[in-house]
């Protein structure tokens, strides 16, 4: 069974607006209830359902990070940790980039 | 003017003198900067700094592609224009700016978006470019100008702004072995479903920093490819990394740089199985269409 | 063209609408723009952008003071300079610039360069600055800046750029607690001691995004200082930290923010024994003359 | 007595130019001969007899660290780690900063 992890959780190109404005804060994330493991797939739907103030359209679809998100874990994308299944260090930063297209 | 026995016209080596004394530049530098042409696609907020300061540092030729006009609202930011230039089509103001500031270089002017229909011609046959800056304002116009980037062979200098954030990548870099903007942004976002789409604000100075930072990328790519100089960096020798230079300056002004995938076997221009080419460009694949509202933009972000 | 009922005239709506729109900014950020009036302290590579985007911003007066005249090499990075007004005071040339870009804008020069005679007058006494720029290129005419700076109760942007590096910090910000230019840097370094002292190579866009970084910063002191907006961020609740922002372009693009010292108690102009004041300045302390080769800077850098 | 320390070292606003263009190197110091206390002052020192390939002038004055350089340990002024005295730990990043003054 997972513990509890403490990440700092930021936001980039405006998806902070739908944070309640957070740019940088550190969050301590509860471990699973059901007893999964406490990976990214886990952390995104966890801030979905808790962190989340504006519309979760911009944030996930069907609890999925939407497309036109960048996740990186420690500046680097999550694709090279493993994506979904990347299992959170404590101290780990966790980044939600959205893309920007203004010019 | 020019003594046959010298590599640069004799005015520029005071012109560029405080550019020529950087080892990293140098001779075969400012001559690889003379003989460069650049394609500059969008004349807003990132384009108008991009440009002046690319002609500034004397690249030989510039290519100005923009469809839209200048209008008052868009002077808080777009500096290469001006208020007795309200009216005027963008190229054709950023290209008086050009001739104003370094009346060496030469200018070409697209009068039109930039589209399915013109892309390729525009990007490969009318003339021979050496790089493409993205300062487009349009997410379909990135993706249509990356996937025309990939299949000419160019790299693309790309960034975007919004409101107190930017957004910087170099693309197609090395060509052939760098990310493109599809491999970096795999799923084309749709009409109103990301944050950006739409009216957003925007601060002048923060598009403005990301138009300069295309210049410093732009200039950077194009010496690179100069004859070797003298003094070489030693660096650490890692592995090629790919990187995205993020701003955020609200509150505080900070930066960073993150660490890319890379180029993606699954992407459908660069990747193991392409479904995008140039004859699905020529015949309009209304991808593009969907994207964030689809061609062209109209708004004039 | 101003209705009474209106606090800001009809056209400035439009004008700064993306601005405006800004949550940040609105409307009490944008009559604080209107009513700002800021120095700027020289007028090159840094002081070229930092003034077209503060004028393009509507800052509502702008000081410029540069005993300069703009010279062909200048053009490189110096976008506000243009090559038909070569030999005029940079003071007149940028101050044409702004008129092109920002009518609205009211504009006073000073053809002469800062020193121990003129700045206390031009910084307090011929108008009430808001804010002050330090786009210097001489370390001398940097400390005597920020002394007088916080001698008046001004708060300084200041940067600096050599070759592909840069670095900017905001000084005596708030004014009376944060640190300044001698708080940052308290050994006043000699003629020669110095990397960057005398000739040294310079990139256009390197110093560039340097000036344009300043404007992003005097936009959000002169807002900050503006009645309370609606919308404010929720960060956590720190100590104020002081930071300096470093950039390295070369191999790779890198900013970081690194964490100053602050106020420093053996300061000389902000400490607890105070030996500089009004009248050591003014009566022409050598201190500033053996600084780097001293006042005034004839390189124009 | 003190173990060797690996640290990051790196230099900017133009002091890369009197280290062999380095900009940032991973570099082990090794302990004092003497048996003393390897702090930021041995560091300086070790770096000015060992890594400096260009003017000694332009990084120390009399063994000291010169006017116009900021020493940075891990991204904070060294004055708020205690300066000369502070024991570099692994993993640490010295930054060695010139004044810039162009503009
Ligand atoms: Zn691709
Ligand atoms: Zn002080």
């Amino acid at each position: 069974m997972s513990k509890p992890v403490t990440v700092t959780l930021e936001f980039s190109g405006g998806l902070e607006t739908v944070f309640n404005n957070i740019k940088s804060r550190k969050v301590t994330i509860p471990a699973p209830e059901d007893g999964k493991t406490l990976d990214m797939g886990y952390v995104v739907k966890y801030l979905a359902d808790n962190l989340l103030k504006g519309n979760r359209d911009m944030f996930v679809l069907a609890d999925k990070i939407r497309p036109g998100i960048l996740v990186l874990i420690n500046d680097a994308d999550w694709e090279l940790e493993g994506e979904e299944e990347y299992e959170p260090k404590d101290g780990d930063s966790l980044l939600f980039v959205s893309t920007l297209h203004g010019g | 003017e020019t003594k046959p026995t010298l590599p640069l016209p004799l005015a520029d080596y005071t012109r560029y003198s405080r550019q020529l004394l950087l080892p990293q530049i140098g001779l075969p530098g400012q001559i690889a900067l003379r003989n460069a042409k650049v394609l500059i696609v969008g004349l807003g907020g990132l384009g108008s700094p991009a440009t002046l300061y690319l002609a500034g540092a004397g690249v030989g030729t510039l290519g100005l592609i923009d469809g839209d006009t200048v209008e008052e609202s868009n002077l808080h930011r777009q500096i290469a224009h001006s208020e007795d230039r309200v009216g005027q089509y963008k190229v054709d103001s950023a290209a008086a700016a050009v001739a104003g500031l370094n009346s060496g270089v030469k200018v070409r002017v697209w009068r039109e978006h930039l589209n399915t229909g013109n892309v390729l011609r525009v990007l490969e046959k009318e003339e021979e470019w050496d790089l493409v800056l993205d300062c487009t304002d349009h997410p379909s116009v990135r993706y249509l100008l990356s996937d025309a980037a990939v299949l000419t062979g160019k790299t693309v200098v790309s960034a975007s702004a919004l409101r107190w954030d930017g957004q910087l990548t170099v693309l197609n870099d090395p060509v052939g072995e760098g990310p493109c903007y599809r491999c970096v942004w795999p799923n084309v976002p749709e009409k109103g479903s990301v944050v950006g789409c739409g009216e957003g604000g925007i601060l002048g100075p923060v598009v403005g920093v990301m138009g300069v930072l295309q210049a410093i990328e732009a200039i950077k790519v194009l010496v690179s490819r100069a004859p070797k100089k003298e003094v070489e960096e030693k660096t650490e020798s890692t592995k090629r990394e790919y990187r995205m230079t993020l701003l955020s300056s609200y509150p505080t002004l900070q930066f960073r740089s993150v660490r890319l995938l890379g180029k993606r076997k699954t992407c459908p221009v660069c990747g193991e199985n392409k479904t995008i080419t140039r004859e699905t460009i020529e015949t309009g694949s209304d991808e593009y269409i969907q994207a964030c509202g689809g061609l062209p933009s109209e708004e004039g972000l």
